[in-house]
């Protein structure tokens, strides 16, 4: 498992490649957010980042089987288009890796300490239908299918 | 007893600090007694915690209710729902 | 739109790359495929193939915001953990990209024309489970969400 | 009328054949009656597309139900439950 805050970009090839070179993995599900439009500044809370990511990858990882799974969260001053996220996920099979991929990300959006602000627009306002994505996953979800 | 507090984002900004020493007055014990602890300071702390805004909390890098327990020592942070991801 | 079926490797990042430069896109979602532990050879049927994942796009296009989208699919002998599939969905938000990532992969798996033929142990059964995971989105899925 | 039949996969190797021209005796007008005019082939036929085997079929290249029509200059295609993804 590897969490990175960081300013900097990242490669997304160099970063898949990391996690699924074991011939036991057979789907990585992966997701990749950027910046829409406005260019933006985003702040964290540095000492409680990492912890936090660490512990949505970790129910994930309860939930469903994850062999491998890398989450890369930018903040700072961002670009349109600039990448903010990314969130990998290696297991043996596809339903798994969706549902930890999209599971951490839900959590992500309400649970990681990250707080965007827009350029010329001020702060962004959390969405209800973001609260409403990371509340379906509550009871654990069941019926993972193979594949 | 004697906390951190910690704001960020919008909340860091209308009250133009980062962090500061707060000592409690007795009796101080949740999330949420030192937010009107707090908020009972008025001008921008009283707007800014007031209690019709969605402030969240949390104690020790973990994100709490508010009627989560604080004591001696701890890091207690306000600051608006996230908006990361 | 990009659909290829190809014997050849592929480039995670420049695929990627491709559909994302455009600052209406805000999530990607993608799901890459590999061979697990046996060696296999894929067979399939050359003229159908290209246009069965096409109509899975479109039909995905037609219920999810999708802004553009890839879809590689290879053929011929492949060694474990060599990618199979690469399927990358760009929209305006996560919950669009995600539920046409992994509608694509479901109906890919059930009507695209494709066979696994394991070294040593012939060809692939098809799963029970796949029918089901590409059948639960019928009626078509309600209740995409934002972000 | 004639058409194309084209087989794939294990249906292939079982037929040892991947591709052939047939004509179709009148009133076999369905992909179903055209499974059944190769069935009565017996041997390898026989056995490939006996009615317990779980056959899928295309025709002119879109996947179809067994009660598809089809009608001359078709190509006709029959296969096992596809595995790819």
């Amino acid at each position: 498992m590897k969490i990175s805050v960081q300013q900097q970009a990242f490669d997304l090839t160099r970063e898949v490649e990391a996690i699924r070179k074991n011939d036991k993995v057979g789907a990585i599900a992966i997701f990749a957010g950027q910046v829409r439009e406005v260019a933006m500044t985003l702040e964290h809370y540095p000492q409680m980042t990492e912890k936090a990511i660490r512990g949505i990858v970790e129910e994930a990882s309860r939930r469903w089987q994850v062999m491998d799974c890398t989450v890369i969260h930018r903040h700072g001053e961002l670009q349109p288009t600039d990448p903010i996220v990314l969130v990998a996920v290696a297991s043996a099979h596809r339903g798994d890796a969706f549902a930890a991929c999209e599971f951490i990300m839900d959590y992500l959006k309400t649970q990681a300490p990250f707080w965007k602000k827009e350029a010329g627009r001020g702060w962004v306002e959390a969405k209800a239908s973001d609260d409403a994505a990371a509340e379906r996953w509550n009871p654990p979800a069941k019926g993972v299918k193979g594949g | 007893m004697k906390v951190t507090v910690r704001y960020f984002a919008s909340l860091r900004e209308s009250l133009g600090k980062e962090e500061e020493e707060l000592e409690l007055p007795p009796g101080t014990a949740t999330v949420s007694a030192v937010r009107a602890h707090l908020r009972a300071r008025g001008g921008a702390y009283g707007e800014a915690l007031a209690e019709k805004r969605l402030v969240r909390s949390a104690v020790n890098q973990d994100m709490v209710q508010a009627s989560a327990t604080v004591k001696a020592g701890d890091e207690i942070a306000f600051f608006p729902p996230v908006t990361g991801g």
